[in-house]
């Protein structure tokens, strides 16, 4: 049981995202929700990495006594992290910039207003 | 919007050398421990912004041209992406670099090891170019963010 | 050069088309010259009749949403569930995707 | 130099975009030359790629090894690093790309004069092509994300450029957020897959997938993602949005970008999870997708004012029809009819990319020469601007599979094939075909035809720099209308052939049978 507890988080967070797009009017808050769940895909990545008691990949100074590569956790899945989230701060910084024009233009952020192309 | 108080402002110049300090050292250790370009340039991205929430926008905004932060962010750019075609020799992306006693060239032991900066050849050079391109990019970010939402404060349109 | 593609029960040569479409048009210009020679444009003979008091009729045209009017009318029904369908609102948009998502997720379960 | 080309299509357009903040400082001209310079390399080290591949077969480049030929290093047997793999279909839609983005950039070099930030134009353009390019080339699947995420990122900031216009933003942010989630559903499954395998190259994959419970999750998600990004109904929303709103040379790199989807829609099913998965709806499900994208396409097509978003919607029928030739070919195994239907739906893909961007690029100049493009307002234009109207005639004729233009040859394999599964899926399609011509008729007399207006009396036709590309891209409809066997004969069939030849992209890689 314990150890399903990430991915149980990872199924949480992607569910809060999804509320947060599909639910919410504010613009900004569905900003957020696409971040929650970029977290959670993120968890869920991370979480495949990971082994029991293992400590993390990094050769300098290593724990007396650690096995190579067996007491490892896998570093791949950290780098698909790192990279998601590299991506997820530009996907974030350019809808803030976009959300900041929007309400400069419209003068609400409430998405029910913002629907001018529609039909 | 009111000026922030002296306690921040204090407090902010006292904590943003340790932060650049720690910033930088990220991104030079990137290939070492955990950290790297990325994570370094945002760690000294935040302490510049630190500074743009203590003293204000104009203030930043006189010392650091937009524009020139555009040109630190393409040499950052190009840096990385020249030292991937220098590996041409090989392919692209080569660690031409390493192991060949250059700089940056030493060959590490395997297994644990105290850590020698002098290893890893290409990518402590292309981690500086990725944390320089980070630094402008996400300072931009925030620089741009911080001036619209001052022009919206002073209620213009 | 045999420019011909095999669509499995058949073939396709644009070139035999161009031909074909080449002769017709002689042949519709074979018929038009067997028209009456003397026929003359002038006057009011080419111009539509109008009935009512219609001015400046070289500059109405109808426009645009105007046109096919018909086909718009016997179908409002659905073009107003159309309409509702394409909200504009981003959230229906996510919606729809995640609803794909789900659907196919129950098909391969149920 | 040769064996580098995989890895300079992408590095050039990166080049590109990063010194065009420094270029732009020196001088517009000397930018607007720098671009159309790069774009032409790109071009080239494009077209002698597509050479080397259809000579010597698939090519493969592995990122930063020893040898680009050495995928697996030597004391492993699987492949570790960053692979691009190259066979006949990455090469054909890396024609589709290069045919669009040049025209696009020829186009958008006279269209753009006056406004700020060109330098970073230029960037995001280049930005989005080294995206697109890299979708079609990388063998990778977390490669394949990243450069997706790339494309989309640079097309909504791009869509976004003109800050003017409040509707653009909306266009831009609409699909940022859409194409995001999608791209984070995408890497949900590739956690998926990697959890399971412990691979991310897509050869390894192809060899190791069963037909256990997460991989059809993962396929399902896979799935989704892609025909969300490539515009299939009900998910179709955001295409007309963004295609309608951007200016037209970025509206031509979106369409590249919703095609390279396509591909990696085809490169899923076809290489990567055909052979041992067993979805038994998928196929039906597909081909039902692709009919309702048809039909919404084609009759919201009918109610629009606005001229861009009438062609968008046109758009989305056809892709519609691309969909159905996959789902012919899914359900019918790529054998028989269902090869034809797969032939149909790749050369659609060439055809539905040409004749679009040519519609666009006239509803650009139509644009520049009224500022206008509420049909509504617009009429008479072909007295002032005869060469827009011809080109746009060729246009409609085209994209409403008319023969002898290049539509209606991709449309009858498609129309045919169909028919040998059910008859009345070909109807269907065929209706809606003749549908979107009526309609395209009377975008083209409200546009073209009709009195004068006084108020467009000087509108006139675009300048000769603009008019070149849109020549271009005539002169391809006509010609692969007339000559279609040369296309397929030397484009169409290799892409075919390795979609039908799995096992050897996976041996490519890792070697063995």
């Amino acid at each position: 049981m314990i150890q399903n507890l990430p991915y149980i988080a990872v199924a949480l967070l992607i569910i809060i995202g999804l509320y947060a797009t599909i639910f919410k009017k504010n613009l900004i808050k569905i900003i957020m929700g696409i971040t929650i769940l970029e977290s959670g895909v993120n968890l869920f990545l991370i979480t495949l990495g990971y082994r029991k008691g293992a400590v993390a990949p990094i050769y300098t100074n290593l724990p007396e006594g650690t096995k190579v590569p067996q007491s490892l956790t896998f570093p791949v899945p950290q780098a698909l992290t790192l990279t998601s989230i590299v991506i997820g701060v530009a996907v974030l910084a350019l809808m803030l910039a976009i959300a900041v024009q929007i309400y400069r233009k419209y003068r609400t952020l409430d998405v029910t207003k913002i629907r001018r192309l529609r039909g | 919007m009111s000026e922030p108080s002296k306690i921040v402002k204090t407090i902010a110049s006292i904590i943003f050398p340790p932060t650049m300090v720690f910033g930088i050292y990220v991104i030079l250790h990137g290939h070492l421990t955990p950290g790297g370009g990325f994570q370094g340039g945002a760690v000294v991205a935040s302490a510049i912004t630190l500074l743009l929430v203590a003293f204000g926008t104009a203030e930043i905004a006189r010392r650091l041209k937009e524009s020139h932060l555009s040109v630190i962010e393409s040499i950052g750019a190009l840096g990385f992406i020249s030292l991937a075609l220098l590996g041409l020799t090989a392919t692209f992306f080569y660690n031409f670099l390493a192991g060949s006693g250059f700089i940056f060239g030493r060959i590490p032991p395997f297994g644990s090891n105290p850590g020698d900066m002098n290893t890893a050849g290409t990518l402590p050079l292309m981690n500086i170019s990725v944390g320089l391109k980070v630094i402008a990019g996400l300072f931009a970010v925030v620089l741009v963010l911080a001036f619209v939402a001052r022009s919206k404060g002073g209620g213009k349109r | 050069m045999l420019e011909r593609i095999f669509t499995g029960s058949g073939f396709w040569n644009p070139l035999i088309w161009l031909i074909a479409f080449v002769v017709s048009i002689l042949i519709v210009l074979i018929l038009r010259s067997l028209g009456r020679p003397g026929f003359k444009r002038e006057g009011d003979k080419t111009k539509p009749f109008l009935c009512g008091n219609i001015k400046d009729i070289e500059t109405i045209s109808p426009r645009s949403e105007n046109l096919y009017w018909g086909f718009r009318e016997s179908l409002k029904g659905y073009y107003k569930v159309m309409e509702r369908f394409h909200s504009g609102d981003i959230r229906d948009y996510i919606f729809w995707f995640i609803f794909v998502i789900v659907l196919l997720f129950l098909m391969e379960v149920l | 130099m040769i064996q580098h080309l995989p890895a300079l299509i992408i590095a050039l357009p990166l080049l590109t975009a990063f010194l065009m903040p420094l270029i732009g400082r020196i001088s517009p001209t000397f930018r607007k030359l720098f671009a159309f310079i790069m774009i032409f390399l790109v071009a080239i080290i494009g077209i002698l790629l597509v050479h080397e591949v259809h000579s010597k077969g698939i090519i493969l480049y592995t990122f930063g090894a020893p040898q680009p030929g050495e995928t697996t290093p030597s004391s492993l047997k699987i492949p570790v690093r960053i692979i691009f793999e190259i066979d006949g279909l990455g090469a054909f839609m890396v024609i589709v790309s290069i045919i669009l983005a040049f025209t696009a950039m020829f186009y958008a070099l006279p269209y753009f004069k006056e406004e700020r930030g060109l330098d970073r134009f230029y960037a995001l353009l280049f930005l989005l092509l080294a995206g697109i390019l890299g979708m079609e080339l990388t063998g990778d699947m977390f490669n394949f994300f990243v450069f997706l995420e790339i494309a989309s990122i640079s097309a909504s900031a791009l869509i976004a450029f003109c800050i003017d216009r409040s509707e653009t933003l909306e266009a831009g942010i609409k699909y940022l957020a859409i194409s995001s989630i999608g791209a984070l559903f995408f890497l949900l499954s590739v956690g998926l897959l990697y959890g399971e395998y412990d691979a991310l190259n897509m050869a390894m994959l192809a060899k190791s997938i069963s037909n256990t419970f997460i991989d059809k999750m993962a396929l399902i998600l896979i799935l989704g993602a892609l025909l969300m990004k490539a515009g299939i109904a009900p998910m179709h929303m955001w295409l007309p949005d963004a295609y309608a709103e951007a200016s037209p040379p970025v509206t031509l790199c979106v369409i590249a970008a919703t095609q390279a989807s396509m591909y990696g829609l085809l490169r899923m099913i076809f290489t990567i999870f055909h052979p041992s998965i067993d979805i038994a709806f998928l196929p039906a499900l597909i081909i039902a997708l692709s009919l309702i994208t048809i039909g919404i396409g084609a009759t919201m097509t009918l109610i629009q004012n606005r001229l861009t978003r009438a062609i968008a919607f046109a758009g989305v029928a056809e892709m519609g029809y691309i969909l159905l030739g996959v789902g012919t070919a899914m359900y019918a195994g790529i054998k028989g009819y269902g090869e034809v239907a797969l032939e149909g739906a790749i050369f659609h893909v060439l055809n539905d990319a040409i004749d679009m961007g040519l519609l666009f690029l006239v509803a650009g100049s139509v644009y520049l020469a009224t500022r206008e493009l509420d049909m509504n307002n617009l009429g008479g234009l072909a007295r002032r601007m005869r060469f827009t109207a011809i080109t746009f005639l060729i246009a409609l004729l085209a994209s409403s599979g008319m023969p002898p233009m290049n539509g209606f040859a991709s449309k009858l394999l498609i129309y045919e094939s169909t028919y040998a599964l059910n008859p009345i899926l070909s109807i269907i399609a065929i209706l809606a075909s003749i549908l979107m011509l009526a309609i395209f008729v009377r975008i083209f007399y409200s546009v073209f035809l009709g009195p004068e207006l006084p108020n467009l009396r000087d509108a006139r036709d675009p300048p000769v720099l603009m008019l070149i590309p849109m020549l271009i891209l005539s002169i391809l409809i006509i010609f692969l209308g007339i000559f279609p066997s040369y296309a397929i004969d030397k484009l169409v069939d290799p892409a075919v052939r390795s979609l039908i030849d799995a096992k050897g992209y996976v041996s490519a890689v890792i070697g063995g049978g």
